[in-house]
This record gives structure tokens, C-alpha cells and sequence, in this order.
């Protein structure tokens, strides 16, 4: 038992001492490296925590994916802050020097000017530290002070899985015992990609992501490229299949397929989507549609929405999930890539 | 548990991985400069991650978990190699420009934008 | 064999956390990377050991999901996404 | 001191940290970098209430398993959204800071 506490305190501190790393980097990359290297020692957790869906999760898309976001904005926003007083030299303030960055400067060069801000800035660190310290006082002292078991509904959520050819508790709770949950998430993924997409340009309404065309690269970038899709899309499935009694599920199966798909556009062997085009608007709405169409379906049965006729139960869970899968791997890419960013 | 000869190979082949982890760590912060740090990380990536699925191998619960072990040892094998190669050729195209530094000037053509 | 496997995932995740000084100090961006490559393989390793040691469900699939993300995540570092000059002038002197 | 109470403690902690940064860091991207932590602080910290109702053969309670999965893909659409709003502020004014209160022009 106490190798178990050794190696769990050794991944309490490493997550701790990363996300202290994420915050305080005084370089934009080198905190987000910290939180994708934070996001995957969390997967680890959750794996401990007798999660294994989450984990997957976590590892697939509160990683990889949000890694991918936040790498690409840290890459195409400067350092550190970008507000200079006029009379300031933006080389002093951003020295090229250093390859790491190691010499810019911690603060916005504007402040040291303006003392009467500092104590306002000094007044305000002390305040969020004494709030945020006091919140994390709370908490710990509430993991502390209750420590028995807490009230579980796991008996309510597996009653009914046998009916829906299901083992996998989680499955069955994200499908069955609270399905409405999961397809409103559907409707929020897909309200988030239509205000990402909103942000294009009018000029450039419908076109490409990206700035420009990424040229192919050649070299390893594209051997990995060309190498990994097909296992990805191998695991990605086998992800989904699983879920029925093992972690998987559409979600962390999508997340792979999103990656894969980004890995292709990255060593530039396919360009991104008309982001106007049929293909694009039909793949992404296809996967909630079905779901909804189901749910709507469950009216005909007694039960009402979103339930699933006896008998049946897989057969349309599977129906369900499949396009769904597929959706949520474009949708979860075209969040990465962004707006639509030169012409059609 | 399980037989001695499985248990003996597990112990040997997993303490050899943890040498080649604790060799890859020490060389990263040794090492003077990226390409030898880059050297020490592939033997971690390499030879630490396969001789500990090696090890683990014996202690597979079923077949097709022995399977699924191969299966990411190969993935680990391959993409580690690749990427080592793939951050080797930034890494050296980033330098190379002389005066240029690697995060700096050259964002044109290597390696991040 | 639990405990002697737990105390190797340990000993990983220890590791692990030493190299992650290279995150700290740098000083390139690479050296960062690398170590969270570090991260990832071991962090593999660590969870397979654990894994197996206490029978957890699924953490083979996790390591398999893990092994194909840190390829993506490597690539996404060393290429970026963003893979021209953007058009704005400001950004082209404060550029990274 | 149990493994448990340990994971129960880094949430608290990671919320602390979260908020903190999301509060005090001038950038934008940090700041949602930082709710990003603060939120994988919370489902942490579900995670450990979920392994505490470990009950009916389970290692952990689904429900609120299913519900932290549905969390950090909501989290990921809100961050992604964030993230191209930033970057179309950026490529419309070529500046990211949120002006501290008070402080106008130079």
C-alpha cells in the first residue's frame, strides 16, 4: 500500500509543480508546454481514481486537442505582452538575444514607469492570493473533514444497463441515464464551431483556415503522417466499440481521429476544408441530427424522449454513435483550426 | 503469483528500463547542448518504454493484452524514432543560419511557424 | 511483484520530474519539448507499470491513446499550426 | 493519509492556482490557460467524490464520471472559442492586454 502512496504523492506533486509552471512561465510556449505535459500526468490521475473513461478523455481532448489550440495562439501571439509605451524601444522590451526567451522581461516594460499602478497591481496580487488561498483552504479542509462515503448513485445507473446491452457504467449513464446531457453537449460543441467560425472576415466567409496554404513537408513529419492515420483511425474505432464494457466511448475516439486528421494537414499532404462547403456543413450536423432524430424516435415508445425501445437498445445506440464519432472528430478539428482565413 | 522464470524476466527487463530512464534524464540535464540532449532522450524513448513493455509482456493477463503491449511498443519504437528525427532537423535548421537564433529570425521556413 | 512494480513507476515518475527542470530552465524551446517528450514516455511507462500492477480497467488503452497523442502533440510543437508569417506588421516584430 | 485524500488535496490546490492566475495574469491566453487548470482542479475534485461512491461493484460512481467527461469537452468548445476570439482581437487591433483599471494612454 505505501508504494501505491509513494507513487501517487510523487504524481500529486509533479501535477502541482506543473500547473505552478503553467501559471508563472514568463513565455507563453513554455506554459503551454507545461499544461500538455499537466494534462497527460492528469490522465495518469484519473487512471488512479479507477476512471478510465475520464482519463481517456482527459488525455485525448483536455490534452491533446487543447494543447493544439493553445500551442497555435501562443505561436501566433507575441510572448509576452504586447503594450509598449510609445517612447519605450520594442527591442529593449523584447530582446531577440536569448533563443529561449529567457531575457524578456516578467511584466509589461509600461509598468515600472507608473508606480502608482504597481501598488494598485500589488494591492490586487494580494487580494486574489489571500481569495484564491482561502478557496483552496476550504476545500482542503472540506477533503479532510469528510472522509466516508459519499452518496452514489452507481446502483441507479447500472439498474438499467442489461436492458441496453451495455457494461460500461459510464457508457451507459452518458447514453441512457442522462442521454439528454450528452446530446445537449452535442449542441454546444456545434454552437461553439458556429461562433468560431463567425469570427472570419466577411471577405473571407467560407474559405480556408489558415493564413495560408501549408506547403507539404516532407522528411519525417510526412512518414508520421502518412504512418499513424490508419492506426489512429483503427484505435479510434476500437475506442468506440469497447465502450459498450470497457472505457472508450465517442468522444475520446473522435479526439484521435480529430488528431490524426490534424496531423495529415499539418505535413501539409491535404489541405484544410472549404469551411462553406456541403461536405464540411453535412459531416458536422449529421451526428447530433441522428441523435436528436433518435431521441424524437423515443416518442413513439412509451417512455418518451430519448429512450430506447426494449430489444433494440444496442442495435440504435451503435446506430447512433457511429456518426457521431465522425462528427465529432470534424467538429473537434475545425475548433483547432479556426476561422475561415483567406478566400474560398 | 506467476512462475519464477516470468517473474525473474519481468524484474530484470523493467529495472534495465528504469537504468535507461534514469541514464535518458541525467543526459537531458548534463548534456551541453540540444543534439546530445536530444541523443540521451531517444535512449528513455528507445530502449526505457521497450524494455519495460518487454518486462511487462510475462505479466499480461490475457493473450490479446500481450497483444495490445506489442502493439504500443511498436507505435513507441517507430514514433519515437521519427520524432526524435523530425525535432533534430528543426533543431538543426534553427541554428544553422549563422547569428540567427533558432526561435527568432528564422521563423520563415524552420521551425515553428 | 505489485510492490516491486509500483516502486519502478515510481522511481519513472521521479524521474520524470527531474528532467522537467529542462522545462524550467530551457534554455531553447527544443530543450522544453523534449522534456515534456520525456514526460510522455514515461509518464507511458509509469501508467503501464501501474497499470498492471493493480489491475487497473483500460490502461493499456491508455497508453496506446497516449502513445499516439505525444506523436501529435511532438508534431504540433516542432511544426505549429499557424505555418506562414501572419499578414500584420506588429506581429512580424514581436514574433517569437 | 490515503491516496485519496491526497488527489482531494492537488484539486484543491489546482483550483487555488487556477484562480489565482486567471485573476492576476495580464494576458488574455494565460488567463484562459488558468481556467483551464481551475477547471481540471474541479473535475478532480468530482473525480475523488465519484471514487468515494464507489459502490455496486464499481470503482467509482459513473454518474458524476459522465458528467466530468461532458465537463472537459464543454471546457475544450469554450476554450476554442476563446481562443479565436483572442486571435481575431489580435488581428483587429494588434494588442491583447485588458487595460488595468486606471491607467489610460502614457
Amino acid at each position: 500500500m505505501s508504494a501505491t502512496l509513494v507513487a501517487d504523492g510523487v504524481l500529486v506533486l509533479l501535477l502541482l509543480g506543473l500547473a505552478l509552471r503553467a501559471t508563472a512561465a514568463a513565455d507563453a510556449f513554455a506554459a503551454v508546454v507545461a499544461f500538455v505535459a499537466f494534462g497527460l500526468l492528469l490522465a495518469l490521475a484519473w487512471m488512479r481514481l479507477h476512471a478510465g473513461d475520464v482519463a481517456l478523455t482527459e488525455a485525448a481532448i483536455g490534452s491533446g486537442v487543447t494543447g493544439a489550440v493553445l500551442v497555435a495562439a501562443a505561436m501566433r501571439l507575441p510572448p509576452t505582452l504586447p503594450h509598449i509605451p510609445p517612447e519605450a524601444d520594442p527591442e529593449a522590451a523584447f530582446p531577440k538575444a536569448m533563443p529561449g526567451g529567457a531575457a524578456r522581461p516578467e511584466v509589461m516594460p509600461g509598468w515600472a514607469a507608473r508606480p502608482k499602478v504597481i501598488l494598485g497591481e500589488a494591492a490586487i496580487r494580494l487580494a486574489a492570493l489571500l481569495l484564491s488561498g482561502l478557496v483552496t483552504a476550504c476545500l482542503a479542509g472540506l477533503v479532510l473533514w469528510t472522509t466516508g462515503p459519499s452518496h452514489s448513485q452507481a446502483a441507479t445507473a447500472l439498474r438499467h444497463l442489461p436492458e441496453l446491452g451495455l457494461y460500461n457504467a459510464v457508457t451507459g449513464v452518458l447514453m441512457a441515464y442522462r442521454g439528454f446531457d450528452t446530446l445537449m453537449e452535442k449542441i454546444v460543441l456545434l454552437l461553439a464551431l458556429v461562433g468560431v467560425w463567425s469570427l472570419a472576415r466577411d471577405t473571407v466567409w467560407g474559405g480556408r483556415p489558415f493564413p495560408a496554404a501549408i506547403p507539404a513537408q516532407g522528411g519525417a513529419v510526412t512518414l508520421i503522417a502518412r504512418l499513424l492515420p490508419p492506426i489512429g483511425i483503427v484505435v479510434a474505432v476500437y475506442l468506440l466499440w469497447v465502450s459498450a464494457e470497457e472505457p472508450g466511448g465517442a468522444f475520446q475516439g473522435g479526439a484521435i481521429l480529430a488528431a490524426m486528421w490534424l496531423l495529415v494537414l499539418l505535413a501539409g499532404l491535404r489541405q484544410a476544408p472549404l469551411l462553406g462547403s456541403r461536405l464540411v456543413r453535412w459531416t458536422v450536423a449529421v451526428g447530433p441530427a441522428i441523435f436528436l432524430a433518435a431521441g424524437f424516435a423515443g416518442f413513439a415508445f412509451p417512455a418518451g424522449f430519448l429512450s430506447y425501445p426494449p430489444g433494440v437498445a444496442k442495435a440504435m445506440i451503435i446506430l447512433i454513435e457511429f456518426p457521431l464519432l465522425l462528427s465529432i472528430a470534424v467538429i473537434l478539428g475545425l475548433l483547432v483550426t479556426g476561422p475561415a482565413e483567406r478566400r474560398p | 503469483m506467476t512462475a519464477l522464470p516470468a517473474a525473474l524476466a519481468t524484474a530484470v527487463l523493467v529495472t534495465a528500463g528504469v537504468v535507461f530512464f534514469v541514464a535518458g534524464t541525467v543526459g537531458l540535464l548534463r548534456f551541453p547542448d540540444a543534439m546530445t540532449r536530444l541523443h540521451a532522450l531517444s535512449k528513455a524513448d528507445n530502449l526505457g518504454l521497450g524494455l519495460i513493455v518487454l518486462g511487462l509482456l510475462p505479466q499480461a493477463a490475457s493473450v490479446s493484452g500481450a497483444l495490445k503491449l506489442l502493439a504500443i511498443w511498436l507505435l513507441t519504437q517507430v514514433a519515437g524514432a521519427t520524432v526524435t528525427q523530425v525535432m533534430a532537423r528543426a533543431i538543426w535548421r534553427g541554428a544553422s543560419p549563422p547569428g540567427a537564433s533558432p526561435s527568432h529570425a528564422s521563423s520563415s521556413e524552420a521551425p515553428r511557424s | 511483484m505489485p510492490e516491486f512494480l509500483l516502486i519502478a513507476a515510481a522511481v519513472i515518475l521521479l524521474m520524470v520530474a527531474i528532467g522537467l527542470v529542462r522545462i524550467l530552465r530551457g534554455p531553447s524551446d527544443f530543450d522544453r519539448m523534449m522534456a515534456a517528450q520525456l514526460l510522455g514516455t514515461g509518464g507511458i511507462a509509469a501508467l503501464l507499470l501501474l497499470g498492471i500492477a493493480t489491475g487497473l480497467p483500460g490502461s493499456v488503452d491508455l497508453a496506446l491513446v497516449l502513445a499516439l497523442l505525444a506523436v501529435f502533440v511532438a508534431v504540433v510543437f516542432v511544426r505549429g499550426l499557424a505555418a506562414s508569417p501572419d499578414p500584420s506588421p506588429r506581429d512580424a516584430e514581436v514574433r517569437r | 493519509m490515503s491516496s485519496l485524500t491526497l488527489f482531494g488535496l492537488c484539486a484543491a490546490g489546482l483550483i487555488g492556482i487556477g484562480l489565482y492566475g486567471a485573476l492576476v495574469d495580464p494576458q488574455p491566453l494565460r488567463k484562459i490557460l488558468a481556467l483551464n487548470l481551475f477547471g481540471a482542479g474541479t473535475f478532480l475534485m468530482f473525480g475523488v467524490v465519484s471514487r468515494r461512491g464507489a459502490d455496486a461493484g464499481l470503482g467509482g460512481d459513473p454518474v458524476p464520471q459522465a458528467m466530468v467527461i461532458t465537463g472537459i469537452v464543454v471546457a475544450f468548445a469554450a476554450t476554442a472559442l476563446a481562443v479565436a476570439l483572442l486571435l481575431r482581437i489580435f488581428q483587429a487591433t494588434g494588442d491583447t492586454v485588458l487595460e488595468p483599471t486606471g491607467t489610460g494612454e502614457e
